[in-house]
């Protein structure tokens, strides 16, 4: 097929559609609303379910509603909208049902603005809602890896009866880029076994997220648990660029990732051995690759739009043996490729320590940003 | 190699297609290309501005601290831009809102009256294309023919029978040559 | 004693729809009648195969216990969202929802009113037992005036607690809805009227013809600490002036089903 | 002469909540202040002649623990109950 | 004062008065629901404010309003209706005003059920609400300690212009015990420079969490992490128990920490040199303190009600140090301290490693429970 | 050209209550005109100092910046409920509202029911303009049947997207609302009704006579693709007969009130 | 004979958007099409005689942009405007 | 030392008053005391009980997998609750509900026609304090003046004049002797 210049939030919805989506339900939210806008066009004309939601706390639940249906079933919202999802993805988990989020990131904490971050890493990756439950995170950089995430999303989120949230910036979803569409896939015609769609001849299937028995949300928990031990050994994906010979390595997601692959390529080109690691699916995180590169390298840069939320993952697989240093803007801002750069130059001089925290150590160095 | 060029105006001058075209053009050569806007309540406040990026290697950053080239269809667009123009950078100015000096010395830079061309032309709406005419001619990344394949793909239908006029204002914009501002 | 019959018929017996199981319910509680209602409909109507249900969160929560057809259950309040979420998907499924007066008019109200308002084609029953059962008998929107309840201690001051909410007459303004009506649970006569309603508000369902509640006058007696026969008594006395029975809104062509 | 009917209750589901003693028409029914049901409730239980099997009972029962039965003869009739 | 027996969600909420409550605004969830019943009848007594609200959403819009007024305010819940809160904890961390939220866990995910657990740990100090913003969080393992952090909550909310959690369980806002209240403190009279009054004699005070412009966000988020780094410097607090000979260590906060001291007793009375620490504030960590106790232990042990979420903060401060083993129950069921007690002998008896994760072991560990 | 008059008098200018601030309002949109009623209001009763506005999202976020009294801003729907807190905290304000139909009737569907339930004693400002516009022009509930929207792309087809909510009218059946009206701003004569509105809606705060709403029919030029002067047409010719202007709600205490 | 009376337009404020131009009665506004405000919008301005001080074109203002004045002889009548 | 006691029954037989009578108690006897109901929706099922921790030192757990005296005021309660009695521990039977033989012949029991007791004291409601009185008669953690000191503090205004009686019914309990349970 040929490539289309596409912007990352259409490019997303007609992804999902191609790929099998029965029903998508919204409410409208810069820097996410094409994506809406364009269901609210392609869903009907294909017989397909759209409602626009008259909240996100109905969408999500909306979203439960059909997703207990067996149907391939989306929502997608930005931050603020996030927040008011939660509780209905802690059911959605707890129920053991796939979905599918999209969240494009924009400036906060509360109304923010509308700029690209990435501030909501800990919010998807490590459990806004209440309760134990993991959702599998995917970060594209790309609106070409937007698309193929997207459909991606759909198969794992049915493979482990689980939450699948593709996880991007408002610049990624506003950005036009040529890329390239699947084809359309035909709906799925039968229904997984466990799906509320009527007994017509079988007994009755009820799906709740209610335990009153400890002990049997217990078993919950763990078998919860142990698929995601399962997700973990089967799920990880990550990309690197010029790791051969690294000394130093850049570890970004997303847009930050791009970003600084520039800066890597201008790095490189000073002759400085540096590398980027930029993990792909945030959960599971890449934590064994992380942890042999620490064993291999002199030191290390997380580089974020947020105030160094996957940099304590980061840390964690690298468990003190290689020093961390640390770099991000913030409320919306998105880092230069001569910033990161400058980053890349100071570690190469040996300014990086196992001491301290190297969020204070940057916290140190804003002191005159803006 | 990579340039990036930053369009900036009111909403409703054309500032957003503008920038779609290069990034069709570039498409069509085969060249990577990004395209990004100022979005959101930004349009409210009545300016509207979009960076392209056109390089032959993977892009990085779609968004530019320091641009290689800079339209400014408005005052406050030339205002706000005009500081993070790259030395030696091109700036193209719509002459028909201001005559005011500039700061840089150090850029090159080029006064199309947009607004009287197009009105000559019989369409105010043709300021973007002489403008875009006036850009590419100083900064030949992309030949005006590219541009007119792409006007010619994604003009919409009710806009096609404005095709000629958009090349011709296309043209009349580059007979613009920019030069190196002096003291 | 036991009564001896000659060639005698089982005129009545429990439902179909209903599991063999007994409900946790406080004894007298109508929330049992209720679910008995809707059972005895859903056989009626031959729809068991078809029904969808919605459990809400509210003494009802585990309503999927004793329905014997397929249940999903919502967070609090939430309920028509889902359902929306369901009918959408399966448009020829009979989908309902059982909420609460605190799961539906309080918490839930966005949800009810957009879901009323766009007309979805989907059956609430919603029981009005002027309080919050579940946790233990705090004030609900559909308190009266003046009642007592573990969170209006002195009873609810309408000045600073605000006055009961009559969802049957506010739905009732929203141009989607097809069928809204408010029946009682507190003697046998009513009961009857409550169960024609529901058939009613299914029929409509079926026929497709919008949205589709019944609100039912119902008794707490656990935390309105009364007998249930006290209780039932207390709701024909107070709660009916407060809150009158009838149809709010019939659309016609809901008025045009006979049954 | 009134029709002749007879109820049971199901001890599994009665939690004698006296509803159906109140309700019923012709005074037959009370809990069997003898028993108690695996719950502990004093289940319902007819307690003399009388009953018409007009189903008043069933109707109000809150936890559907009442089968009622009519002789052939009427219940031909059919009165759907509830 | 005399002691009284009162019941943990009863004495929080007279504390809080004691404190000086202003406005109370919450919605009635278990096992939650006796502090909103208690301050449903003594507030309007005392002529304050009390609503319930028609939802959790209201309820903490509600504590935002009160709390602009430069009020001292405060909200309760458990787990689901803290989700719902969300969103409105982020607006009111941008818009830096003070307030009170008090979370008595239950079990988890989804409708889960009513029983004592710590799933939400994430949620609460790792900030489950969009954007980066942080908040105070205070663990009490008792009622006397529930009091005194909730007064404690008030003063540090308003020292740091921050939201303040008391997070605890529902055994604990369940359980009675002895314990001591304070004074009844008068209600504070003069209002913060910066509080919504009405602008008598001042120009107009403006209370949001929105930055339009990207440069100013970042400046707030900014100004919040450096805040949040003087709080660090002065508000962690933690209990220590055994630990001068202490040659393993088990850490674990509220009522886990609070079964783990009776297994740390009674492995005492083995002979097993074993200590306990309880970290009092989950949010600042005491970071350097478990740094410290690694570099000097031999293996440590955390305890939690959850899957292992401080876990993982107890394995970054540790930094591979030390080998860190883990136990949980979840689902509503608290450890018993025998349980304990046999996770205690098996790490004195060896088991423990610095390899992989501990999690998986304990998992493995878990195969026949229930 | 200038006029010139011999000893001339000022006989109207810009209100104090609005700062010098140019709004980022699109021309001709009647936010403007709103504001600046409001602003007219507490002027004329000598609020300003006593008076904390809550802005809501939308359009109208940054109504902070050009009222020159405190203000707060709260999240998407929930300046009612931000309102409430404000007022129960600090009951001698005067605490209003002021919130667009996407704001108000839909996402905050659930704050604006209750607050008028408990009888709040603040007053809201409806900003009723058929669509967001802030996002760029999806449908609203307020949306007329058939209107295209960047979310309804042929129009709003009412089976699948549901029917407009009349707000006024449907918060008007709750017995804690004191004076709910509706009124239009597209020419001097419904602008100055509308003000008397306003008027009488702070009025009521004033006097404590419980929950007050004032339902604006407002253009948006921009997203319905027409200039201000089509807009206010377009308005008047098809929003007014689906919004009937008219008062809703007035209790026998606010129709007392003597402006 | 009529009231006199002018307006000044506060081109800080003006958006040109018309809705004065199209609602005075006198029909003495109009754009400045020759001058754009430093938002680049063309603003509204007397042009002709017969300005009446009747205040209706503040009235429609939404960016309360207008101040009106009358002759002291009249404008003593003080018809509160708007 | 610590002493862990578990006291369930059906709703309304004042399982968790009875308890919260111990903790009292406990605590006017300066002695560390924990009291934790069953809560939430169980009320509706019918059954309730609670745990009442009395200890030397500081309280751990509040809960308790292995009581060492159980209170079963019901069937139910003594189905669910004989098999987590400690060895050697204590089992006061409500007779009145069951004479159903015991599974476990490792602990001291005590069967007490509560029910008649009371009744035959003219009030059902005491079945709670005989049975109390029954347990603390075979465990003497407290002893039975510190509860009636409790109740005189703790029964509602409204029951005061009931104070005699619940003596009694203590007393009335007291008399009953457990025995170890043999084949
Ligand atoms: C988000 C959330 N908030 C609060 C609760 C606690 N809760 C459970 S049921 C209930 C009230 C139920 O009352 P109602 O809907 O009237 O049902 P009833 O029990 O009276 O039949 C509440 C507040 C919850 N489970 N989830
Ligand atoms: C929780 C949340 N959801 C969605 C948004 C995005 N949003 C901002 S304004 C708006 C709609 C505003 O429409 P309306 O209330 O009608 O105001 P108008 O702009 O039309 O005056 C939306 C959906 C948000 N900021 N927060
Ligand atoms: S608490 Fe009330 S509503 Fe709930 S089951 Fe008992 S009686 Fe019924
Ligand atoms: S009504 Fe039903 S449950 Fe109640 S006593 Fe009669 S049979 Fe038993
Ligand atoms: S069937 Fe009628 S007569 Fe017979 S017991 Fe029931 S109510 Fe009484
Ligand atoms: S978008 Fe519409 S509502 Fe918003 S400012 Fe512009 S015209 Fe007004
Ligand atoms: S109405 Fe006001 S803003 Fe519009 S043109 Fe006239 S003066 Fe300018
Ligand atoms: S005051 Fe009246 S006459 Fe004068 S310009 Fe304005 S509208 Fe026209
Ligand atoms: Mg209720
Ligand atoms: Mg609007």
């Amino acid at each position: 097929m040929t490539r289309e210049l596409m912007k990352g939030n259409e490019a997303i919805a007609e992804a999902a559609i191609r790929a099998g989506l029965q029903a998508y339900f919204g409410y409208p939210i810069t820097p996410q609303t094409e994506l809406l806008e364009w269901m609210a066009r392609r869903m009907p004309e294909l017989g397909r379910a759209f409602v626009q939601a008259e909240s996100e706390l109905a969408a999500i639940n909306m979203v439960y509603g059909s997703a207990c249906t067996g149907a391939r079933t989306m929502t997608s919202s930005s931050s603020p909208g996030i927040s008011l999802m939660l509780e209905g993805l802690s059911y959605i988990a707890g129920t053991e049902i796939p979905m599918v989020l999209v969240d494009v990131m924009r400036g906060g904490p509360g109304l923010g603005n509308i700029a690209p971050a990435q501030a909501d890493y800990n919010q998807i990756v490590h459990g806004g809602g209440h309760g134990d439950y993991r959702a599998i995170v995917l970060a594209p950089s790309s609106v070409q890896e937007s698309i193929d995430l997207t459909v991606l999303s759909f198969d794992l989120a049915e493979k482990y009866r689980s939450i699948a949230v593709v996880l991007l910036d408002g610049s990624i979803g506003q950005m036009m880029e040529p890329a390239e569409l699947p084809a359309m896939q035909p709906i799925r015609k039968t229904l997984p076994a466990w799906a509320a769609s009527g007994c017509v001849g079988r007994d009755r299937n009820v799906l709740s997220s209610i335990y009153l028995n400890p002990s049997e949300e217990e078993d919950c928990n763990l078998r919860l648990m142990r698929r995601w031990q399962e997700i973990e050994a089967n799920e990880i994906r990550y990309k690197e660029y010029y790791m051969e010979d690294a000394r130093f390595v850049v570890v970004g997601f997303g847009s930050a990732g791009r970003v600084a692959l520039s800066a890597v390529r201008a790095a490189r080109a000073d002759g400085i051995p540096v590398g980027l690691l930029r993990p792909i699916t945030l959960n599971p995180f890449p934590i064994d690759a992380i942890a042999e590169i620490s064993k291999k390298t002199e030191a290390m840069l997380v580089v974020e739009m947020n105030a160094g939320q996957m940099l304590e993952d980061v840390r964690l697989a690298t468990a003190g043996r290689t020093p961390v240093e640390f770099f991000a803007r913030l409320g919306g801002i998105m880092p230069f490729p001569d910033e990161i750069l400058t980053e890349i130059r100071s570690l190469a001089a040996g300014n990086y320590s196992l001491e301290g925290h190297p969020r204070n150590r940057w916290l140190a160095r804003m002191v005159n940003k803006n | 190699m990579q340039t990036e060029i930053l369009i900036a105006g009111f909403g409703g001058q054309g500032v957003l297609f503008a920038g779609q075209l290069m990034a069709y053009a570039a498409m069509d050569e085969g060249r990577q290309v990004t395209w990004i806007p100022s979005y959101g309540p930004e349009m409210r406040g009545g300016t509207a501005n979009c960076t392209v990026v056109i390089s032959d290697e993977e892009i990085g950053s779609p968004m530019v601290r320091y641009p290689q080239a800079v339209i400014a269809m408005n005052l406050p667009s030339l205002e706000k831009y005009e500081a993070s123009l790259l030395p030696g950078g091109l700036l193209v100015i719509n002459a028909s809102f201001s005559g005011h000096p500039l700061k840089r010395t150090d850029i090159r830079s080029v006064a199309i009256p947009g607004n009287e061309i197009a009105e000559e032309l019989g369409d105010k709406r043709m300021t973007n294309m002489v403008l875009l005419g006036g850009l590419l001619a100083n900064l030949p990344i992309l030949p005006l023919e590219a541009i007119e394949k792409a006007l010619a793909a994604h003009l919409p239908a009710r806009h096609q029978r404005l095709l000629p006029l958009n090349f011709k204002a296309l043209r009349r914009g580059a007979e613009f040559v920019a030069e190196t501002v002096g003291r | 004693m036991t009564v001896e019959l000659k060639n005698e018929l089982k005129v009545y017996s429990r439902p179909e729809s209903l599991t063999d199981t007994a409900t946790h319910y406080c004894p007298g509680c109508t929330h049992g009648v209720a679910h008995r209602l809707v059972a005895e409909v859903i056989d009626e109507m031959g729809l068991r195969e078809r029904t969808i249900g919605v459990a809400s969160v509210g003494c009802a929560v585990f309503a999927y216990n004793y329905f014997d057809f397929d249940f999903v259950q919502a967070p609090h309040g939430r309920a028509p969202a889902m359902a929306t979420g369901v009918k959408r998907t399966l448009p020829n499924n009979i989908v309902f929802t059982y909420q609460g007066d605190g799961d539906m008019a309080s918490i839930g109200m966005g949800e009810i009113v957009h879901a009323a308002a766009r007309g979805e084609n989907i059956t609430v029953i919603f029981i009005n037992n002027a309080n919050y059962g579940m946790t233990g008998g705090q004030m609900a929107p559909t308190s009266l005036p003046g009642q007592k309840t573990t969170s209006s201690p002195n009873g609810r001051d309408v000045e600073t607690m605000g006055y009961p909410i009559r969802a049957a007459e506010m739905l009732s303004t929203l141009d989607g809805a097809g069928y809204i009506v408010r029946r009682s649970l507190h003697d046998p006569k009513n009961i009857r009227m409550a169960k024609k309603a529901i058939r009613t508000a299914f029929e409509t369902q079926v026929r497709g013809l919008g949205f589709s509640m019944v609100e039912l006058l119902s008794i707490c007696p656990t935390n309105w600490g009364m007998s249930p026969t006290q209780s039932l008594q207390w709701l024909e006395e107070k709660m009916v002036p407060y809150f009158p029975l009838g149809d709010y809104r019939v659309s016609s062509a809901v008025a045009e089903i006979k049954i | 002469m009134a029709v002749k009917g007879r109820i049971v209750v199901n001890e599994l589901y009665c939690k004698g909540c006296e509803m159906c003693v109140a309700a019923c028409p012709q005074e037959v029914l009370a809990l069997a202040a003898d028993r108690i049901t695996a719950k502990g409730y004093h289940p319902a239980e007819l307690i003399a002649d009388g009953c018409t099997g007009c189903g008043i009972c069933a109707v109000v029962c809150p936890d559907a623990a009442i089968t009622i039965y009519r002789e052939a003869a009427r219940a031909a009739a059919q009165v759907r109950v509830p």
